[in-house]
């Protein structure tokens, strides 16, 4: 399946995109994610130990499985305010 | 009230919302672009947001507010785009009956808002190159800058 | 900027007087005439003050705050006479490099100002009867009422 | 000499004035000043231990020799904001 990983601030910068797609099995858990975003778009790895990630707008933790979900966003630490 | 805007906030709006015959205490904080930054100058900022998140986010903050302290209103308006020295990016504005709780939680309001709602600011530098603030986060090489 | 006013209080202009591009956070705090004390209501509050003094005292407040915490501004405006509901009775405003000192110094402002500058208010009860507030000191009996 | 005690709040609703003269010898302290007050004033007895009181616009310790000084105020505690 494909999931699309929206990227914000400087992430999206270091890829030179606003969303790219990734290829991955059903079921692949958020660290999963990570490693596959990091061989997709070799362009952010200084940054991908740092992102964080989102599903339906919530933040999901590192253990989660995407499941069905087709779209993730993926953003390095907040400076708000 | 929560928003984003790209246009100057008016927090006069934004505090008159919250006020209440209830109330007897309104906090308000203003975020505002700040010169410098230890020795660094700063010229402008350039904000962005995650927009669906960000006021996903801050709403959940808003009923975090509403169970820990008797608030009578919250309102936040966070602005977005370029914004020039000594603009308001942000404005929060809390009322409740004593002056401890409206305090306590406009200070948590802010604190929370900082970590947590997916908006990111850019800094424009005096010496002309621009950096996206991250923190935590090691500061980009001038190769990586664009 | 330190006043006593009779008239309503503009609180957009106390908060702009404050504001700078040396300054990354502004707090506001606005006291406004609360309805409900415990079960007793309030239809009005009269304030009074001795005016000469309240507005060294406030002078003083605001030097000490200025000793204690880098502030950039500080203002403040306190209402006198018949206020309504809701309305404003005093504003003060301080602004600061950062925010933990903005929340600190607006906090002690209003926390010193209430103990220590020669301001009173009168409540003016739904019942009809009227009472100045004096912290510490047992209420007056029916008797002693105007 | 006379002292001028200017009355504030409830001290001066309970006096019926705004201010109150009172005759005292020079150098006699603030608690001395208290005291002579109450006689003068038998109005403000229920108030007169919760009075403070102020001389030039400072608030003054119960210990302090009033001098020359011809103008006292006097008043319950404050309840501003």
């Amino acid at each position: 399946m494909n999931v699309t990983v929206r990227l914000f601030a400087r992430a999206r910068e270091l890829a030179g995109q606003s969303e790219v797609c990734v290829n991955v099995p059903e079921g692949l858990t958020v660290a999963e994610l990570r490693h596959r975003l990091g061989q997709t778009c070799p362009e952010l790895k200084s940054l991908l130990p740092h992102l964080m990630f989102a599903v339906d707008n919530e933040y999901v933790s590192e253990a989660r499985c995407l499941g069905p979900t087709v779209e993730v966003a993926a953003f390095p630490p907040v400076s708000g305010g | 009230m929560i928003e984003l805007t790209h246009d100057p906030i008016d927090y006069t709006q934004l505090t008159e919302r919250v006020r209440s015959d209830q109330a007897g205490a309104v906090v308000l904080f203003l975020g505002t672009v700040r010169e410098m930054t230890g020795s660094r100058q700063t010229l402008a900022l350039d904000y962005d947001a995650y927009p669906e998140m960000a006021l996903a986010q801050m709403q959940r903050l808003v009923e975090d507010i509403q169970q820990r302290w008797p608030v009578t209103g919250v309102a936040i308006s966070h602005r977005l785009g370029h914004l020039e020295l000594g603009d308001i990016s942000v404005a929060a504005a809390v009322s409740s009956p004593h002056r401890a709780q409206a305090f306590e939680a406009g200070r948590f309001l802010i604190d929370e808002l900082k970590v947590r709602v997916p908006i990111w600011k850019k800094e424009n530098w005096a010496d002309g190159s621009t950096e996206w603030v991250h923190p935590g986060v090691p500061s980009t090489a001038p190769a990586e800058q664009e």
